[in-house]
């Protein structure tokens, strides 16, 4: 895959169809992979990587990359090519400035996964198809199950499909029927206490880094409410003990038929806060409330915060199908 | 072309020409029609109700048969056209009956209405081309008046069924045209002829049949043809007030292709 | 021992659109229609305007309890507004729900103009129930673990 | 009172059918074909089945005179469906224990060498459990 | 800071019998920023009035806070004082201290804490509020009308009346619309024609009024008082202003087998044609689709017999761009296609009917010359029978339309009623679901049908028409005897529901106006607001609103005149300048305010940015037009970015409100 891959952006780059690519590269560990823009053939052959470890979401880089002179290539994930999509669709992207490579993905590994298994000292770790093959410090070498080691969101994969692109690298996969909301459910089959004990012990860890605000494709304002001194709301420092509630309650809100749930929120968080589970459970009762809805889908159908029927259900409808009392 | 083929009890015995005269002419137009390997009665009515189960396996099972070939399923008796396509459209949009059905029947993967059903007309409309059936007649009944008749099974619920404009088909007609005979068009053609009271109620359905016939003969038809053996019977049988022959299309259809 | 209990006196926000309910609480007052005074209304020229941001505010501020009044669906001076107020609280409140805030605390009404009896009445019922759920603390403490 | 209401829900349950939703236009019993055999016609059906009036119709001939052709529920500018609540009522009957309408005993007598199958199956099929 | 005044007011006992409105102005006098704070028995009185604006003008005040009565009630009053000694009245917030606090509560503690705590959030609002200024427009003195039917006709004609200056736009080569059609109105019977003509004939001569037939509206740009349209004026192949309307060619055109569409295809016409004799303008069209010269370059008799030497071959589709101030949208209607209803055998046999084919048939200008004979063996019709609700109120979808068409049952009285008095001889049934007669003298006329006329009206419903043997085999319920009925009919005339012309949605698009689901233009408010489109400058008249008869048609189009007319005879019009204002700063050019936008105020363009290291960027963001916006907020909760925001009731404002409630 990864050779395919850098052939492809080398041949791409070389002909002039594409300035620049985006891909992944390499950052402090092996398994510690970040975005990168490449703008030559020796950093493509130098740095260029592809492999189970390659999990950032590409698309909300094009917001400004698609913008430059000149086409940039991307090589887009299934989830990432759900955000493209929704970006083109709020116009925040150029797609005329794009070169979509989608590339089929089986899910990615977590390797916080492989650490909490018990291996110590990991030096690298190999993606060999079906198996990653784990060095340590020790010279030990160990070779696992990927699929016993994927990331959360990918275990709850709802879909394998690239929704937009000019070419693909490997077959374009389904959509998924997958159990992404069962955490949800959990979560509202617990009692009002249960459920505010849980957020109460997950929130309690924010640290209000950012990141989880600055890794998401929907999170692309050009000043966001809560960097904005005029907004009224902006805040550095958390003000009160508030705060945080605010500020992810009102992420959620903003992202909400906006998010594609591809689950970097969650992905990034130092804390480790289920913060995708505020997202899903926008997605869940949107689709229940308002019919199925898929943020990145298409480029036509609206959101279901921007339209509405004269029959929409009342907001009483919590009372009823609410979490337990 | 080839099809999944689910002729249904009634024509393996008493209407065997339906049958025999459907599998030659297929054959003639190029046309393969695989017999369903083990394929159960259909029931011969659709069960409406929406807690109706067991009734409605047999048409699943024949559908998922069809569906583990990657076939489509081709009917030919109005009955069971009607009994499958609406058991398939319940697998297509009743979750309950969707989720019964495969917890009693454990198929290798879930069936949800994945197969398509034809009427072995509409395989001759939508997969042949009347225009072809045209070049292929040898035989062409030129002159003959023929009055279709439809009955409530092909037709009936039309959102469901899909087959042709309830209130004014056409598709029997096209198929008179193309074996070079002439179509009759009366109004008659979509009412009941009251084929499933026959049994109890001959006197009811000698009326709903004579009916349907007084509108044929009166429009100028010669002969009504039809799809379904239980029609073909009740007319023959109970509407016994006028003379005029009732044949299976697929008869017509040999006759004209010169297989007959 | 006896202890002594301070009355509660709960801060409840009440959101309505300049049109209809805002003039039913007018309504409510000309008919002398008594309500506690724990309710402050804030003017919007229609529920479309309220913000969850606001809503999160009051209870950041202290309030108890926050309900919304809005035109009758359908009634909309504004045609539609109403309709997407509807989507955005609804979606609100199942949220703050989920995150196991007691959900008494937030309600929707649409109030007419000519409903001032509707609107004392509702705002009687939203006050019991803020009192019988008590202060708001849990917005509050979600980030502070006990 | 209760197990009037309770065969009510059970006879809409079965059907699927909303009876709220008829205007009482008779466009049902305007294009029945089997009318003139039918005690209660079609859109008194409907009406009784929504005023819950099951019982008269569980004893009526008319469960057996339906001919299930459709017309109307395909005519219906409602979407009734009357017919699906003829069955559902045929049903309540029938599937009580000995209350088959149609029994194998009674076949002998209607039989004739013509009869296709499916005259048969679907007989039975409707009148007996 | 702000220099804010305090004026809380006793009206008499009415706020100072429960509310310690000294005490209320001293605490008060100490919030941040209050220079000035005192209490009056009535401020709204001209003495209180005065003392508002006497402390203005003293202290310099910036802004103004009246602890009062609603501000529905004087908040103008206040504004207007506050404006007369040159303070912005946008710096005035009215705290409601009598509707919602004096009158409600009893307890004179309670009640001055919750006035303190209003007055406090008005304070609060206050420091906020910015001056305000309303934006003016200037307004186009005309109005287009586009529609030529009797909705538009009226408009046009009592537009033209108040002095300004009216386009309609028609797209078929006669205004008249469906009422030229019609044989007789209900409920008084007098000739269609004779009522309708004499305004066909007024509306071309009226100066002020200018006509374009067989034209078409092309594109539509700009807002209210300045709409710019583009209209396709179609070629109709004849020079409009030199044919006489003389009719030689439409006699001599040897094409003579075109479907006359007047007559709804029951004759037929040549390819050059004038709709019907007293067509306005009374000049001949050629049918593209028909004419032979201008399909093979062959024949060219009409421009050899035209003496006038009005036939142009070569013409071709023209446009015109002009300006209006107003959009009057009177696209009017069509009976549904009765495909999908054939039980009742319309395909099948020419003599099953629409209604409107039936009033074609009953006009002495129609295909029979106005004796009724029955389309297929022109034999006269002894026994008729009429259905209603055909494809109306219906469980929509495939079924057909939810709604009444509310002008069937009238009409179908109409026409038993005439059937009955011209033919004596002929049994009319009429077979009704309910009849429906809410209108003047409108029972009446039903009543007489069935009491003097002997129309048999019968509740129930026809399911099954059989042509046979020259018959129509009628098979139709009667619910009230319950039995099935067996009519040998010789004609079925169908009540087709009614729908919206195909024309209304891609118009509806073009002028950014709402529709229902049935294509029904949607009006601003559905009491309050009937004749106008939620989008400023767009008015409804006639059926392209929803179902009604003529004199309400009528009664629509005066009043979408009128509404026209008080925009038009504004020189410029005062904006409401509390609007939403997008920060270009920070709009994404997401497109979610538009979305919600109910008014269409919202466009983007793309704009340039500075950016760092004196790069520039191109972005798309969104503007609000504040001729436009009426002011809801809708798009400033859909903003994510918070770049879209309310005048008058800004985020902060609002915020600072909470805040100081909850405080």
């Amino acid at each position: 895959m990864q050779e395919m891959m850098k052939k492809r952006a080398l041949q791409l780059l070389q002909d002039g169809t594409v300035e620049r690519v985006l891909a992944w590269k390499t950052g402090e560990f092996s398994y510690d992979i970040t975005p990168a823009v490449f703008e030559s053939a020796e950093e493509i052959e130098k740095d260029f990587v592809y492999d189970a470890f390659c999990a950032a979401n590409l698309s909300k880089y094009l917001v400004a990359l698609s913008k430059k002179e000149g086409k940039t290539l991307a090589f887009l994930k299934p989830c990432d090519s759900y955000s493209f999509q929704q970006l083109m669709k709020e116009h925040r992207v150029d797609r005329d400035n794009v070169y979509i490579i989608g590339i089929a993905c089986d899910g990615k590994a977590d390797a916080d996964k492989i650490k909490d298994s018990g291996i110590k000292g990991i030096k690298n770790i190999a993606d060999n198809g079906d198996k990653l093959v784990v060095e340590t410090i020790y010279s030990e070498s160990t070779e696992l199950d990927k699929k016993d080691f994927l990331a959360e969101r990918c275990l709850n994969c709802k879909s394998r499909k690239v929704v937009i692109y000019d070419e693909m690298i490997g077959e374009n996969g389904e959509v998924l029927d997958s159990n992404r909301f069962d955490m949800v459910e959990k979560i509202e089959a617990m009692t009002s206490e249960e459920r505010f004990e849980f957020w109460q012990n997950e929130l309690s860890r924010c640290i209000r880094c950012n990141a989880c605000r600055n890794v998401c494709p929907a999170c692309t304002c050009e000043k966001c409410v809560f960097d904005n001194d005029a907004s009224g709301i902006a805040n550095k420092a958390a003000a009160n003990s508030f705060e945080e509630n605010m500020f992810h309650i009102i992420r959620a809100f903003h992202v909400a038929g906006r998010c594609t749930d591809c689950g970097e929120c969650s992905r990034v968080c130092p804390q480790h806060i289920p913060l995708h589970l505020l997202n899903r459970k926008f997605i869940k009762d949107m689709n229940e409330f308002y019919g199925e809805y898929q943020a990145g889908e298409d480029l036509e159908t609206r959101p279901p915060l921007v339209n509405f029927t004269m029959d929409d259900v009342e907001p009483s409808i919590v009372n009823e199908k609410g979490g337990k009392e | 072309m080839v099809f999944s083929y689910y002729p249904g009890c009634t024509l393996k015995t008493k209407a065997k020409d339906l049958d025999r005269y459907a599998r030659i002419s297929a054959e003639a137009l190029g046309v393969t029609l695989e017999e369903l390997p083990e394929w159960q009665c259909c029931g011969g009515v659709y069960p409406v109700a929406k807690d109706e189960i067991a009734t409605k396996l047999s048409s699943v099972r024949a559908l998922n048969s069809a569906g583990e070939m990657g076939n489509d399923l081709v009917t030919l008796c109005s009955a069971c056209h009607n009994v499958i396509k609406q058991v398939n459209n319940d697998m297509r949009t009743d979750e309950n009956i969707v989720l019964k059905v495969n917890n009693y029947l454990k198929l290798d993967k879930p069936y949800a209405g994945e197969t398509n059903v034809l009427h072995y007309l509409e395989m001759l409309r939508d997969a042949v081309g009347f225009d072809k059936i045209k070049e292929k007649v040898t035989n062409p009944l030129t002159g003959v008046k023929i009055a279709p008749y439809y009955g409530c099974l092909l037709l009936r619920p039309g959102s469901v069924m899909q087959f042709d404009d309830p209130e004014n088909p056409s598709i029997m007609e096209d198929f008179i045209r193309a074996i070079g005979a002439e179509p009759v068009s009366y109004s008659m053609r979509n009412e009941c002829c009251g084929g499933y009271v026959t049994l109890e109620n001959k006197s009811l359905a000698a009326k709903k049949s004579n009916n349907v016939l007084e509108s044929a003969v009166s429009a100028g038809a010669q002969m009504v043809i039809t799809a379904c053996p239980l029609c073909l019977y009740n007319l023959n049988k109970n509407g016994s007030d006028y003379d005029i022959p009732v044949h299976y299309f697929t008869e017509l259809l040999a006759q004209a292709l010169g297989l007959k | 021992m006896q202890i002594e209990k301070k009355e509660f006196k709960p801060t409840i926000v009440a959101f309505c659109c300049n049109w209809c309910s805002y003039a039913g609480a007018d309504l409510a007052g000309t008919n002398r229609l008594n309500y506690p005074a724990d309710v402050k209304i804030i003017r919007v020229p229609c529920s479309c305007r309220v913000n969850p941001m606001f809503i999160l505010r009051a209870f950041q501020r202290g309030a108890d309890g926050v309900i919304l009044c809005g035109c009758h669906p359908g009634d909309c001076h504004y045609t539609t507004g109403n309709y997407y107020a509807r989507r955005r609280m609804t979606l609100l409140f199942s949220m703050l729900d989920f995150l196991g805030i007691e959900r008494g605390r937030t309600r929707v009404e649409w109030v007419s103009a000519a409903e001032g009896a509707k609107f004392a009445q509702t705002m009687n019922e939203f006050v019991e129930t803020i009192i019988s759920l008590g202060e708001n603390k849990r917005l509050e403490d979600l980030r502070c673990k006990k | 009172m209760e197990n009037k209401q309770q065969l009510t829900e059970q006879i809409l349950r079965m059907s699927g059918v909303n009876a709220r939703k008829c205007m009482r236009c008779g466009k049902c019993t305007a294009t029945c074909p089997s009318f003139d055999e039918m005690e209660y016609h079609p859109h008194q059906f409907v009406y009784m089945v929504e005023k819950g009036d099951i019982e008269p119709l569980m004893k009526s001939e008319s469960l057996y005179t339906c001919l299930t052709c459709f017309a109307c529920v395909e005519r219906c500018p409602r979407n009734v469906e009357p017919a699906k609540l003829v069955e559902a009522v045929r049903l309540a009957v029938i599937r009580e224990q000995g209350a088959n309408h149609l029994k194998p005993q009674d076949l002998p007598e209607l039989w004739d060498e013509d009869l296709p199958q499916q005259a048969i199956v679907s007989a039975f099929r409707k009148y007996s459990k | 800071m702000q220099k804010i005044g305090v004026f809380v007011c006793w009206c008499g006992s009415n706020i100072a019998g429960t509310v310690d409105v000294h005490a209320v102005a001293e605490t008060l006098k100490k919030e941040p920023g209050v220079v000035f704070s005192t209490d009056y028995q009535y401020m709204c009185s001209e003495a209180g009035q005065n003392l508002i604006k006497d402390s203005i003008k003293e202290y310099g005040l910036t802004g103004v806070v009246i602890c009062s009565c609603s501000p529905r009630m004087h908040e103008n009053t206040f504004r207007k004082a506050a404006q007369s000694v040159g303070l912005n009245p946008y710096m005035v917030e009215v705290a409601n201290i009598r509707e919602q606090c004096s009158w409600i509560h009893k307890d004179m503690a309670t009640a001055t804490e919750k006035a303190v705590i209003l007055g406090r959030a008005a304070i609060a609002k206050v420091h906020l509020n910015a001056p305000l200024t309303a934006g003016e427009s200037p307004v186009v003195k005309r109005a287009l009308v586009i529609g030529g039917g009797i909705a538009g006709i009226q408009t046009a004609l009592d537009i033209a009346e108040a002095g300004f200056e009216v386009d309609i736009v028609e797209k078929s080569p006669t205004i008249g619309g469906k009422m030229a059609q019609i044989d007789k109105t209900f409920p008084t019977l007098d000739c269609a024609a004779c009522i309708l003509t004499p305004k066909m004939v007024e509306a071309a001569q009226q100066e002020k009024i200018k006509i374009y037939s067989y034209s078409e509206v092309d594109e539509v740009k700009g807002f209210v008082g300045n709409f710019s349209v583009k209209i396709r004026r179609k070629a109709r192949y004849v020079n409009e202003d030199i044919c006489t309307g003389c009719g030689v060619c439409t006699e001599k055109c040897p094409q003579k087998k075109v479907p006359n569409e007047f007559n709804l295809g029951m004759d037929n016409r040549r390819a050059i044609y004038i709709p019907f004799a007293q067509a306005v303008p009374k000049v001949a069209t050629i049918d593209p689709n028909y004419c032979t010269m201008l399909k093979t370059g062959k024949c060219g008799v009409c421009s050899k017999v035209c003496t006038a030497k009005a036939i142009d071959y070569t013409q071709k589709d023209e446009f015109v761009e002009a300006q209006y101030g107003a959009i009057v949208v009177a696209t009017g209607f069509n009976p549904i296609s009765l495909e999908k209803y054939d039980e009742f055998a319309y395909s099948q046999s020419p003599d099953v009917v629409t209604s409107l084919e039936y009033e074609r048939l009953m006009n002495a200008a129609g295909p029979t010359s106005g004796t009724l004979l029955r389309p297929s063996d022109l034999t006269h019709p002894k026994t008729i029978v009429f259905v209603q609700c055909v494809g109306s109120r219906c469980d929509g979808g495939d079924k057909g339309k939810p709604y009444c068409s509310k002008v069937c049952c009238m009409y179908t009285a109409k026409h038993a009623m005439l059937t009955r008095e011209k033919y004596p001889d002929t049994d009319v049934y009429v077979f009704y679901i309910d009849v429906r007669t809410p209108g003047k003298n409108f029972d009446e006329f039903y009543r007489r049908a069935v009491e003097d006329y002997g129309v048999h009206y019968i509740k129930g419903m026809v399911g099954k028409v059989v042509p046979q043997d020259g018959k129509l085999k009628v098979q139709a319920s009667d619910l009230l005897s319950n039995e099935q009925l067996h009519i040998d009919a010789d004609m079925v005339v169908l009540a087709a529901a009614i729908e919206p012309d195909k024309t209304a949605r891609p118009l509806a698009t073009m002028l950014t106006a709402s529709m229902d689901t049935n294509d029904f233009f949607t009006e601003a408010h559905p009491k309050l607001r009937p004749v106008e489109s939620p989008t400023a400058g767009v008015f409804l008249s006639g059926m392209c609103q929803g179902p009604k008869d003529i004199p309400e048609t009528v009664s629509q189009a005066s009043a979408a005149a009128a509404k026209v007319i008080g925009l038009l005879a504004k020189d410029k019009l005062t904006c409401n300048p509390c609007v939403a204002h997008s920060d270009e700063q920070l709009c994404n050019g997401c497109s979610s305010c538009e979305k919600v936008c109910p008014y269409g105020a919202i466009t983007y363009q793309d704009k340039e940015f500075r950016m760092p290291n004196r790069t520039v960027a191109v972005r798309r963001v969104a503007s609000v037009n504040p001729a436009v916006c009426q002011g809801c907020g809708a798009c400033t909760v859909a903003c994510p970015s918070g770049a879209m925001d309310l005048n008058g009731f800004s985020n902060r404002q609002i915020m600072a409100e909470v805040d100081a409630i909850c405080k």
